[in-house]
């Protein structure tokens, strides 16, 4: 760095001791938390670090997951989406009452889950922009809109499912089970698109004009505006993105258990909210990383995991288990931070 | 160099100005702040703007630059009427506003906001490498030393503007302009802003320019254009108007000398008494005291400590040492124990750390010293008492009393930041950076203000980038360099010269590093 | 007969399998029954939580002017004290499923069996194991319901070599039966048996055995008598031998019983209880009805 | 529509013709859409305007409330506390619990209800005191921590309760009764005390040196720090005056159903958020107001009442129903303020 004065002293860096060690342990909070928890676990079980449990684990974070990755686009940009767990509910139903409907015309095939799948896609793009445009174009707050299409997703899909469940056609559900039970390289397939989410969504974060304007907006929206940025398109998108990820989180729920009911999804939107922020993204909005939160939404995972694995005191106390666990793997990045 | 480009006779080339306002006028609600005003700029010219507080400078900028519509009048721009629907069209067209507040994204880095908007990109991704290689380079160019992948909300006030500058460099502009761009910056990193400037008038830019320093505006200006209360005064070529003349045509009246004469200090007892503090990081053993009815100045370049010295003093930050206020050693935790102690300190960043933007004058008035104005409840008829006298005092200019103080004029702003510190009362008061942003006549005021306080009894700590400042009101005035006081000054001794030696350090003390030099060599 | 009479009805929220079995039948008995008695009006309402429960009595009495009461209490103990004011003034009530914290409110009383859920499976454990077995039991919500279930289960064994492994809540539903079976499945090496308490648990339960390639060495009961349950124990199946109902419909019985003494005027009072039967292959044919969403 | 002013987003004093109009307007909106859904209600069914329907939906608006007054000052520093319900659950049942075991040894009295009440108080403050610690010395976001102690509550109330519910000793239930179902002048007891908790609030937001403090560390942290406010103190008082506006909503609901289980005060959380935003305090802090709060919160309670009061198309579909109205009685008064 060439220095233009050397009466000066170095403007940007404070000169206390060790900016980059501090940096650090700042950064790898989430990942420290979720090594000791991954020894917690192997220490308490000796099948926690079996293959099957692993790939078990990383699947069922597989939705959740994929949903946080667009909630980090939408918190780091300001903004809060409550709905997403209704909305896979939704998107899940109509999916399969889309197939159930095509099945006699078309028989079992892969066309028929094909046109389910695009009919998924398109209905989250499409609830992304209606929650969006309530927020963007009606300037309401994102809590009031998504909080209401939250009550509206989940009563349409029990409308759908006249309070009951609905079942995805047995011989499709055949056809479809492999989109989450199998296996590619050995690893699981939801595991793999939750990858693959997670990669594209880190580059988008940090490596596209979007990733960078979702901080901006979320950082100073008047800034953005300024900055000849399209807050309200970009927000939009954000919105959108999540939709889609909702839907394609649902893609790979579907085959799972080939139903959706009023139950289905229930508090994925704490969950993934939850994820968001312990991966280390600020919930004002200005800052995220889209790993962090896949390293959130593992520790939610393995936290139930390990309660499943262990006698607890009592199955009651689950909860409270949870609880203490989440604030600590959150205290630990904080006061590694601070002392360091 | 400046004087390269050459200075032609402005009504000459009135017709081919590059952008220009013709009777343009702007109200805000019932408020007119702009009347009819008009005003060319013209490629490869610099114009300055000046005016007192609240004129309306920054409004006329910003309708300049897209960023607010005029209520009448119309914007022409290469010889065309123009209506710039936002300020993205306007940038598009090559014009680019630095904005008298900070217009920065705290939580990007540096090189994200230098880009912001305007990203580089290959294929679908930054090109982060040559984002961060022109950075560099602009970053280079302005002489600062800022790290591109540090983020802004971890930057020092000036630096932040360096960056501000950088961002409007990035921007290929064919007219800049800068509203107040050195009112945060001494006199060292300001050369380094004219130099750029000169660069660009040489390219041909068309600049327009606001300060209210009124020496610079002589210095690096072609033509000059004075408001006074919305209204247009005179343009007149820079060659015209002595400074005197600007200051008159500002005010609407002479005005007398800037510094009023210092009143000999009294000879009294030392009030604050702080030994070997120490704020990791920034400063080290700093040790000075201060007596009853004082003024002590204190000086050195920016980045050097004195902010963070106080701001540990106050409690504000963490720090080590001995601090005895009236005799009584003390040990002050936060601002509220300094009040209580009778300490007050206003702060050198009014808008992230003296007001609340979004609120009304009269809450951030009484904000520091609420408890004056309650027992259970809070009397609001006291607060408007309060504000009604802060408004005369300080001589503040709002278009309303419930006008959000986001929507003040700067140097109104800053007004109310000083009424709002004035209102605990307090025995010692550190004000950093005074008179940022406020216009000479109101710097007099101040001036006064900062006088009658020493005379009553009160002491006073001044931090100041402005040299002038500090020489023309401290009785005594301390030195920083690098976190460390190097300096003491007292009475005849305290002068332009030995504060800079100090500063600088004395080895490295030559002299075309002073200042003055500078500022006529850049002319 | 001339006079109107208007019959409300309050249920819980279709918030699991079963209580959307309860709404669904709640629906069609109220419709049917608005079209027998033209002279009949209901006002249905569900709610998913106690307070919300209470509210909807509060406002049947004060804006709908009810005549009669049909009540699923989600949680009795809660909801005895609003009931009892409704029954203050002056309407007929009737207590469906659970019983209140106090005696002799209800007029009408239309009993499930939670006990005899747990009972009867439990008895059927017991009769399958007589060597013993290792089972592990998935629980319902941590509510009321749920630990009468398991309390009589418990009892059932108590004498019994059975092992429960493990317990832990699935909340009557899919997704964390399913979740809860994988990672039992990868504590234990040795399971015989699951109790799911609950049919859409049992579902999500044999999702995970199936995935583990287990449903060789793997029984399941579930409970409530889902039709998809009964069916496949009509089929003999070997993965779930034995259902156990508890049938939501019961709600539709109690509508209909309210909805007689308006009708007939007769005296209604007293206490029908609805078993909770155990459904083999034997009999499932009598249980299982494809038309019903549950 | 006018241009809006890009230097300051909309808040305090929007620019354009007539700033009194528009003020008003702004400030009236939650009451317009209050007064919509009244004469809604009224042309729907002609008992809804009978005092005891009145007194019926204010008594019960009373919990939550009370709770989202205090929620209203934990939201305008900035804040948020998920944990409300669970809180309200866990009082309610260890409130239960030390009356049902005082009353052997000192019979059914006022003295024993005073006891539990004192009880649920101070237990509530300490846990107010718990998050606000956790969030200001721990400095860990509110999110975290409220989710975690929400987690923690609803667990130690299924564990104290066994799973099942915890019930009021019925003798007590007799004496306790009046204070929920109680009328002084006719009106009920909890409209009374929530009358008084919201107008001591309002008071507190608006005329003490706390309500301003509020407003000020949610609108610039710093800037509060610089005007020598104890950012932390208020800050942890928000968090504790939350916790006691819960024992006292608790103190009403117990004697309404003397029960409690892992059921009572769900989503409580998420209805005093709700309600204090309609109410037109910021999410983000910096403005908050307690009368709006109040209005937010009957027009919750109104909509349950509405449904109630004819027969809509399916149950299943009140979910989407409430959706619907909420956003649309804050659309109602976002445009009305855009457009006046
Ligand atoms: N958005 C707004 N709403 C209402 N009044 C405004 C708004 N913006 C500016 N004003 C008022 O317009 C007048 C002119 O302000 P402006 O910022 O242009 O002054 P200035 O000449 O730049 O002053 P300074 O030297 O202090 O920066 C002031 O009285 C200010 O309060
Ligand atoms: N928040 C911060 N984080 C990191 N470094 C900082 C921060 N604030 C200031 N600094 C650095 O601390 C040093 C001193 O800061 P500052 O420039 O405020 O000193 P100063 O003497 O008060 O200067 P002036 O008053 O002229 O602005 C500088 O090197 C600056 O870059
Ligand atoms: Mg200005
Ligand atoms: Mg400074």
């Amino acid at each position: 760095m060439p220095r233009a004065d050397p009466s000066l002293p170095a403007a940007a860096n404070p000169p206390g001791r060790g900016p980059k060690l501090r940096l650090n342990l700042h950064l790898l909070g989430p990942l420290l938390a979720l090594i000791l928890l991954v020894v917690l676990g192997a220490s308490l079980n000796g099948n926690f670090l079996s293959p099957a449990n692993i790939a078990n684990v990383l699947a069922r974070s597989s939705f959740t997951g994929i949903i946080a990755v667009g909630a980090t686009f939408v918190i780091t940009s300001g903004g809060l989406d409550l709905s997403v767990g209704s909305m896979a509910a939704f998107l899940a139903g109509v999916m399969i009452m889309v197939i159930n409907a095509l099945v006699p015309q078309f028989g079992v095939g892969f066309g028929v889950i094909a046109i389910g799948m695009a009919v998924g896609l398109v209905l989250g793009a499409l609830a992304g922009v209606g929650n969006g445009l309530l927020i963007t174009r009606g300037r309401i707050e994102a809590f009031i809109v998504t909080l209401g299409t939250m009550g509206i997703f989940r009563s349409l899909v029990t409308f759908l499912a006249n309070g009951g469940t609905l079942s995805l056609n047995f011989d499709v559900m055949d056809a479809y089970r492999p989109a989450y039970y199998g296996t590619v390289a050995g690893i699981p397939v939801p595991v793999i698109v939750f990858a693959l989410v997670a990669i594209l969504g880190e580059l988008a974060m940090r490596r596209t004009p979007f990733g960078r304007h979702c901080s901006a907006i979320g950082s100073n929206e008047q800034v953005a505006r300024y900055s000849a940025i399209h807050v309200d398109r970009v927000r939009l998108l954000t919105y959108v993105l999540q939709g889609v990820l909702v839907a394609v989180a649902t893609l790979l729920y579907v085959p799972r258990l080939g139903s959706a009911s009023s139950t289905t999804g229930v508090l994925w939107e704490l969950e993934a909210i939850a994820a968001v922020i312990i991966g280390g993204t600020t919930l004002r909005g200005g800052y995220g990383r889209v790993w962090g939160t896949v390293i959130g939404v593992v520790i939610l995972s393995l936290i139930d995991n390990i309660l499943n694995l262990t006698n607890v005191v009592s199955p009651y106390l689950n909860g409270a288990f949870q609880g203490v666990i989440i604030i600590l793997a959150v205290l630990l990045q904080r006061s590694r931070r601070a002392t360091s | 160099m400046l004087g390269a480009a050459g200075v032609t006779d402005p009504a000459a080339r009135h017709s081919d100005a590059l952008l220009a306002c013709v009777a343009v006028s702007k109200q805000f609600g019932d408020v007119q702040v702009l009347f009819d005003v008009s005003i060319a700029l013209h490629a490869g010219e610099v114009h300055a703007l000046i005016g007192e507080n609240g004129a309306g400078k920054s409004t006329l900028m910003k309708i300049l630059s897209g960023y607010l519509p005029p209520t009448g009048g119309e914007i022409v721009f290469d010889g065309a009427a123009r209506q710039f629907s936002s300020s993205e069209a306007a940038e598009d067209a090559g014009i680019v506003l630095i904005h008298q507040e900070f217009n920065l994204a705290e939580q990007l880095t540096v090189e994200a906001n230098i880009f912001l908007g305007r990203e580089i990109k290959r294929g679908l991704f930054l090109d982060v490498k040559t984002m961060r290689a022109r950075a560099q380079a602009l970053l280079a160019a302005l002489e600062t030393k800022i790290d591109p992948t540090a983020r802004v909300q971890d930057l020092a006030v000036p630096d932040k503007q360096m960056v501000e500058i950088a961002k409007a460099l990035a921007r290929d502009a064919r007219v800049l302009i800068l509203d107040e761009p050195t009112a945060v910056l001494t006199p060292k990193e300001s050369l380094v802003l004219f130099r750029q400037i000169a660069r660009l008038k040489a390219q041909g830019v068309a600049i327009l320019y606001t300060s209210h320093k009124l020496d610079e505006v002589s210095a690096i200006s072609d033509k000059i254009t004075v408001l006074r209360d919305g209204r247009h005064v005179i343009t007149a070529p820079a060659a015209d108007l002595t400074e005197h003349d600007m200051a008159r045509q500002m005010v609407g009246r002479d005005l007398s000398e800037l510094f009023p004469p210092k009143l000999p200090p009294m000879v009294a007892e030392t009030v604050l008494e702080v030994a070997g503090l120490s704020v990791p990081g920034y400063v080290t053993d700093a040790s000075f005291h201060l007596r009853r009815g004082e003024i002590l100045g204190f000086a050195g370049l920016v980045g050097s400590g004195r902010t963070e010295l106080m701001e540990g003093l106050m409690g504000l930050r963490p720090s080590e040492g001995a601090v005895s206020v009236m005799g009584k050693p003390v040990h002050i935790r936060s601002a509220a124990d300094a009040a209580r102690l009778g300490l007050a300190y206003l702060t050198e960043d009014r808008k992230g750390r003296g007001l609340l933007l979004r609120s009304r004058m009269r809450p951030n008035l009484t904000l520091l010293a609420l408890d004056r104005f309650s027992r259970i409840l809070i009397d609001e008829a006291a607060e408007d008492r309060a504000l009604d006298q802060a408004i005369r005092e300080f001589d503040i200019r709002a278009p309303s009393r419930t006008v959000a103080v986001g929507n003040l004029s700067g140097g109104n702003q800053q007004k109310l930041l000083l009424a709002k510190t004035m209102l605990i009362e307090p025995e010692i008061v550190i004000i950093d950076e005074p008179t940022r942003g406020i216009d000479i006549g109101t710097k007099q005021q101040i001036y006064g203000f900062v006088q009658r306080l020493a005379a009553a009894g009160k002491s006073v700590i001044v931090i100041s980038s402005e040299m002038a400042e500090v020489i023309g009101l401290s009785h005594r005035v301390m030195v920083m360099r690098l976190g460390r006081i190097t300096g003491e000054l007292e009475g005849e001794a305290i002068g332009e010269e030995s504060i800079v030696r100090y500063a600088m350090g004395l080895d490295s003390m030559t002299k075309d590093h002073r200042a003055e030099d500078r500022l006529h060599a850049a002319r | 007969q001339d006079k109107t009479y208007t019959i409300g009805v309050s249920v819980p929220s279709a918030d699991h399998g079963w209580t959307g079995g309860v709404d669904y039948f709640a629906q069609q008995t109220i419709a049917s029954l608005s079209k027998t008695y033209p002279n009949l009006k209901f006002v249905l309402a569900t709610a998913g939580d106690p307070g919300k429960q209470a509210s909807d009595l509060e406002d049947m009495v004060a804006t709908r002017n009810i005549d009669a009461l049909v009540i699923l209490p989600g949680d009795p103990d809660a909801l005895t004290s609003p009931i009892m004011r409704v029954k203050k003034a002056g309407k007929f009530v009737t207590v469906v499923d659970r019983k209140l914290s106090q005696p002799g409110v209800e007029d009408l009383y239309v009993a499930g069996d939670n006990p005899g859920l747990g009972r009867t499976t439990g008895e059927y454990f017991v009769s399958r194991f007589p060597d013993g077995g290792n089972i592990v039991v998935l629980r319902g919500l941590p509510i009321p319901i749920d630990k009468e279930r398991v309390d009589a289960f418990n009892q059932a064994i108590a004498n019994s070599k059975i092992k429960v492994l493990a317990s832990q809540f699935a909340n009557w539903n899919r997704d964390d039966g399913f979740k809860v079976m994988q990672d039992f499945l990868s504590r234990f090496p040795k399971i015989d048996a699951v109790w799911a308490q609950d049919d859409d648990t049992a579902i999500g339960a044999i999702a995970a055995i199936k995935q583990a390639h287990r449903e060789n060495q793997i029984w399941v009961v579930g409970g409530a008598g889902m039709k998809q349950a009964i069916k496949q124990v009509m089929d003999g199946s070997k993965l779930v031998p034995i259902d156990v109902g508890y049938d939501p419909g019961m709600v539709g019985t109690a509508i209909e019983l309210t909805a007689l003494k308006f009708e007939t005027g007769l005296p209604m009072r007293g206490s029908f209880i609805v078993r909770s039967p155990l459904i083999t292959q034997a009999n499932a044919a009598e249980y299982y009805h494809p038309d019903s969403p549950y």
